[in-house]
């Protein structure tokens, strides 16, 4: 509408950026986090034995909130990079539409097939549970919801398309939008902007992912309906975690766009994209797309070389994002003169979290290690810690950057940043704790020893979805004006 | 001290740093200074910390590559056999009880969906786990250190019962009866 | 407005072909449920019987006997080859095991569709199942235009194996006491025949 | 001119596939058959499809989704075990099949690629690739010969060809992606021709607003 609107008043579309969808996407994100951290939190109250929860609704809630979180982390951060991306490319909105449509659909199919069907597989679906239930579901529930999956993965295929068309037709290439030819051809020529590089990344492995989804979604669905197409087991969670494992880690490379844009702004320092900038993102963009093996550690029947590969790989994966990335953020506040507020702070602790929740994902992906701690509550130790401190709080900072009308002029305190982020740790921790004290991840019902992990857990995330609260609270208070001046 | 323990603390030293090297950040960041110098050394310090990570740690990560529970069956002379079948929502062995401080070979499959493997000591603490998948037999090869039961638990998301789906496995002194 | 209006274009005709699209695939596969000729050939026989053509069935002893000789009872038919190393030995056994089920008004034919198969082999097929004329017979037809107009109306398709056998769509066949093919099962469904059977008379 | 030369190059390669020989040698296994005389036939209207595009297809990208749909519709109509059976059973149904996948598949298809955007064209082929693999899986994993008129080792090899087709063409596509590529150049030229008579929209720098890819241009 926003387009059309411009389109009638005779092109300020330039100027418009798609901002109204940015809004919607932002609303939208920040509605579900919420809803999404609640239903976390009754998992986690019935873990605690606080709340009573039948395991059947309790593994609902598991595969809505996994499926969830990856969806909407993956709409907000599209948010981030859409407004940020279109400044430096020209983007048409309508892509932004036609996604967001799909979302809501495939969102209404997942919740139907859920809490109506009974499907709950867990986010990743693995073959054959989706179609062998022990009677739980049916398998009309596993089609609905794998359909609704496949519309969301539909609308984000032509987002991705979109930006790749504008980033083709702006730099020449994806190849110049991840700076190739400052990297390899010793071209003079300007580099990429950060945002640009961020893009370019995000739009081949996504792409990707979405590709090798779509492809055992609908093998996954065949066989739903036809159980003579039987799928190696082993070969379906190839795919689900190349799928799976890149498009959550595209998500916070969508919303590392906040960093790259807001903090030179804020600090008056420029982010410019150096050799080695290019490099480390030339770098991840490969290692994502290959690490995903060490989802399969305890695949014994996997070929020894891809353990290898999985181990080493996830390693030198983190050089980029610990030496690179979160050094040039450090670089950039550093004795700037920067008065914390905020936005900044929500910035900085980003930052930290994803550096941070790099960590525990490397140790946990040596194969030694993995054999002690895969799929116990490490696991979601990790990515929450990358999620909820690095993502969300870019998402967040973003949220109020437009809040803000995009003033980054430092005003008020910060206090409820340092108190998401002290909630946040205090969560994360008790994760990583249960991941050290082995209790298996994904259990509806927890041994008595647990407890304590978990009541600790319980009472962290509250903290943390009282403040997330506050964040989208000032967000959406601020919505109706924002529309009306989109 | 455990593999457990020994990941926490690892983990825990390195969030701590880094939370010590944002801390000192934003303590400092208020008396601003020149940009590019700044940036130089900057540079200079990713360099450091990148050759660093290439020099110490790529070694380390390989060098713990020579621990791979992916041992195969020739590895291991005359092992103790348990073939584990598992099934939605129970376990099955073909012998419950083996001899401690000799490898145990444990050929494990799934008659329907996945499963996981998980083997945890008297105490509680995980000592071993591997994959149980359908049409696919993955051999672990693991040597109990201590007699005593050994909880076996479900590591893979299987459903309804999936933290139900118990099982125990007894471990007697080395050198006792051989089952 | 006009972008508007070219969007919109595109849009209806997207639509458009989309359920053009649908309707083409849907009615190539019967709505989804034939998407082999073997699926389209069962359901068009379960919604149309087909009456077989006439044709002279010869038998190991040399009788020749009209296929429409078997009228006025049902009859279960199979179409093999005697030197068949396997999807004729299933279709065999199955007959095996349908000769003790099935009622004695029924009778049961195993037709031959090599042309090399003289009436030793076809004795050979008949020996090794333990087939006896009249309740089974085992047969060739001679004349090759019968033979093929018979596969062709019962739409058996029979295909070189390049090792000098035949690869063939098995099934077993029922024909009605009115000489019309009726319904068509897998080799192994003896007891969707058995039912169905039982269900006629009933 | 370079449309006609397009034009008899197809023209060639649809008589190519049908010349009697050809023909015969193509029909008698199945991956040939799909995998060859499929692509020749297809490629053959395509050709003249595009061509026809480039003379004929000014302001109506509109039809360019709709194309393609249909194109890919008609080429897996012909893909049905069910379609690939009786078009060796039947004559007419194989003289039904060679016209259609000329002039109902190819030339729909090469119509719609060439006023595809390329946003539609990366659409087209992200489906392109999953479907093709999903088809190649099902011809390996299914426990029945699905064509009477073929040996079940030919359905194998071309689920196992259309597995690698699928991988080929996903590399391809990213490859093309990185470069940059001819295919942007053609979709730019071409929309610079249509921004540039004053039939165009006034706000004709907003060039990259007009795209007639018909995912990208649908108005909310």
């Amino acid at each position: 509408m926003a387009e059309a609107q411009a389109a009638a008043t005779g092109g300020t579309a330039a100027m418009d950026r798609g901002r109204t969808w940015v809004v919607l996407y932002l609303a939208t994100t920040g509605v579900v986090i919420l809803l999404m951290m609640v239903f976390g939190l009754l998992m986690r109250l019935a873990q605690s034995e606080w709340i009573v929860l039948d395991p059947a609704v309790f593994y609902q809630l598991l595969t809505v909130h996994g499926i969830g979180m990856v969806g909407i982390a993956a709409l907000g951060g599209i948010a981030i990079l859409w407004h940020f991306l279109s400044a430096h490319v020209p983007l048409r909105s309508a892509a932004l539409a036609i996604n967001l449509v799909l979302f809501l659909v495939g969102v209404v199919m997942i919740l139907w097939a859920v809490f109506i069907g009974g499907f709950a597989p867990a986010w990743t679906f693995l073959y054959p549970l989706p179609a062998i239930s022990g009677g739980v579901w049916e398998p009309w529930a596993g089609v609905l919801d794998l359909t609704g999956v496949l519309l969301i993965g539909v609308g984000f295929l032509i987002l991705c398309l979109e930006m790749g068309r504008a980033i083709v037709a702006s730099q020449g290439g994806l190849g110049r939008g991840l700076g190739w030819h400052v990297l390899f051809g010793g071209s003079t020529d300007k580099p990429p902007a950060p945002t640009v590089v961020a893009g370019t990344m995000v739009v081949i492995v996504t792409t990707l992912a979405l590709v090798a989804g779509a492809t055992i979604v609908v093998m996954t669905i065949l066989n739903l309906l036809f159980p003579s197409l039987a799928i190696d087991p082993l070969f379906a969670k190839n795919m689900i975690y190349f799928f799976g494992h890149v498009f959550i880690n595209a998500t916070i490379y969508m919303g590392v766009a906040a960093v790259y844009e807001l903090l030179p702004r804020i600090t008056g320092r420029p982010w410019k994209a150096s050799r080695v900038f290019l490099g480390a993102w030339t770098l991840s963009t490969t290692m994502v797309l290959i690490i995903f093996p060490h989802h399969l550690l305890m695949d014994f029947a996997m070929p020894r070389w891809t353990m290898v590969l999985g181990q080493v790989l996830s390693y030198v994966n983190s050089f980029p994002v610990l030496a690179v990335t979160g050094l040039g953020a450090l670089a950039i506040v550093h004795r700037s003169g920067i008065r914390w507020d905020l936005v900044s702070t929500l910035l900085l602790i980003a930052m930290f979290g994803w550096m941070a929740g790099v960590i525990p994902a490397v140790v946990d992906a040596t194969v030694s290690v993995n054999y002690v701690m895969h799929n116990t509550l490490w696991v979601p130790g990790h990515f929450h810690f990358y999620l909820l401190l690095g993502l969300l709080p870019m998402i967040f900072a973003f949220m109020i950057h437009l809040a803000r009308d995009e003033d980054v002029t430092a005003r008020g305190g910060d206090l409820t940043a340092i108190l998401y982020l002290l909630f946040g740790l205090g969560f994360v921790a008790m994760f990583l704790m249960g991941g050290w004290a082995s209790v298996p991840r994904r259990w509806a019902v927890h041994m008595p020893e647990w407890l304590v992990w978990d009541r600790i857990a319980t009472v962290m995330a509250a903290g943390v979805i009282v403040l997330a609260g506050v964040f989208v609270a000032i967000f959406l208070a601020r919505i109706p004006r924002l529309l009306r001046h989109g | 001290m455990t593999v457990q323990t020994l990941s926490l603390l690892v983990s825990l030293a390195a969030i701590v740093a880094l939370a010590a090297v944002f801390l000192r950040v934003r303590a400092l960041s208020h008396t601003p200074v020149d940009y590019p110098p700044l940036l130089a050394r900057a540079y200079r310090l990713g360099r450091i910390a990148l050759w660093t990570m290439v020099v110490v740690g790529l070694p380390v990560t390989v060098w713990l590559l020579r621990y791979m529970p992916h041992t195969t069956a020739a590895a291991v002379a005359d092992p103790q056999v348990v073939n584990v079948s598992s099934t939605q929502w129970f376990w099955e062995f073909d012998r419950e009880s083996v001899e401690a401080s000799k490898p145990v070979e444990f050929h494990v499959t799934s008659t329907d969906v996945n499963h996981g493997f998980g083997l945890y000591d008297p105490s509680g603490r995980m000592v071993a786990q591997v994959q149980a998948m359908p049409g696919y037999i993955n051999v672990m090869t693991h040597t109990f250190e201590a007699a005593g039961d050994y909880r076996v638990l479900c590591l893979e998301y299987c459903g309804l019962a999936h933290h139900a789906m118990e099982s125990v496995i007894t471990v007697t002194a080395a050198g006792g009866s051989n089952g | 407005m006009a972008e508007g209006g070219r969007g919109r274009l595109a849009g209806a005709a997207t639509a458009a072909a989309a359920a053009a699209a649908l309707a083409l695939l849907a009615g190539g596969t019967a709505g989804g449920r034939a998407f082999t000729a073997e699926a389209a050939r069962r359901l068009d026989i379960a919604a149309a019987p087909r009456a077989l053509p006439e044709v002279v069935l010869g038998d190991p002893t040399g009788a020749l006997v009209p296929l429409s000789a078997y009228r006025g009872h049902p009859l279960v038919m199979e179409f093999v080859y005697a030197t068949c190393p396997d999807l004729c030995l299933t279709l065999g056994t199955a007959f095996e095991r349908l000769d003790t089920l099935l009622p004695a008004g029924v009778a049961l034919l195993s037709v031959s569709f090599d042309p090399a198969d003289d009436t030793e082999r076809l004795g050979w097929f008949a020996d090794r199942h333990g087939a006896r004329p009249p309740r089974w017979r085992v047969a060739a037809i001679a004349d090759p235009a019968a033979r093929e107009a018979l596969l062709a109306r019962a739409g058996v398709v029979v295909i070189p194996d390049g090792a000098g056998g035949f690869v063939h769509n098995a099934a077993l066949y029922l024909v009605d006491g009115a000489g019309r093919l009726v319904a068509v099962f897998d080799p192994e469904d003896t007891e969707g025949v058995r039912a169905a059977l039982a269900a006629d008379a009933g | 001119m370079r449309a006609r030369t397009q034009a008899a190059i197809g023209a060639g390669l649809v008589l190519l596939a049908l010349l009697p020989p050809v023909a015969g040698r193509l029909e008698a296994r199945l991956p040939l058959q799909v995998l060859g005389q499929y692509p020749l036939l297809v490629a053959g209207g395509a050709l003249a499809g595009a061509a026809l595009a480039r003379r004929h297809g000014r302001g109506a990208g509109w039809s360019a989704a709709a194309a393609l749909l249909a194109g890919a519709a008609v080429l897996g109509f012909w893909m049905i075990p069910r379609w690939i059976d009786a078009a060796v059973a039947l004559p007419s149904v194989r003289t039904l099949r060679a016209l259609s996948l000329v002039l109902a598949a190819g030339l729909p298809l090469g119509w719609g690629w060439a006023l595809a955007g390329p946003v539609l064209r990366g659409f087209a082929l992200a489906n392109a690739v999953p479907m093709l693999a999903v088809t190649g899986w099902i011809l390996l994993v299914v426990p029945a010969r699905l064509c009477n008129s073929f040996l079940v080792e030919d359905q194998r090899l071309l689920g196992r060809l259309q597995l690698a087709l699928a991988l080929a063409i996903l590399v391809a596509a990213v490859l093309r992606a990185l470069a940059g590529g001819p295919a942007q150049g053609a979709a730019t030229d071409r929309r610079m021709r249509r921004a540039s008579p004053p039939i165009a929209s006034p706000q004709a720098p907003r060039a990259t607003n007009t795209s007639p890819s018909g995912i990208g241009s649908r108005k909310p």
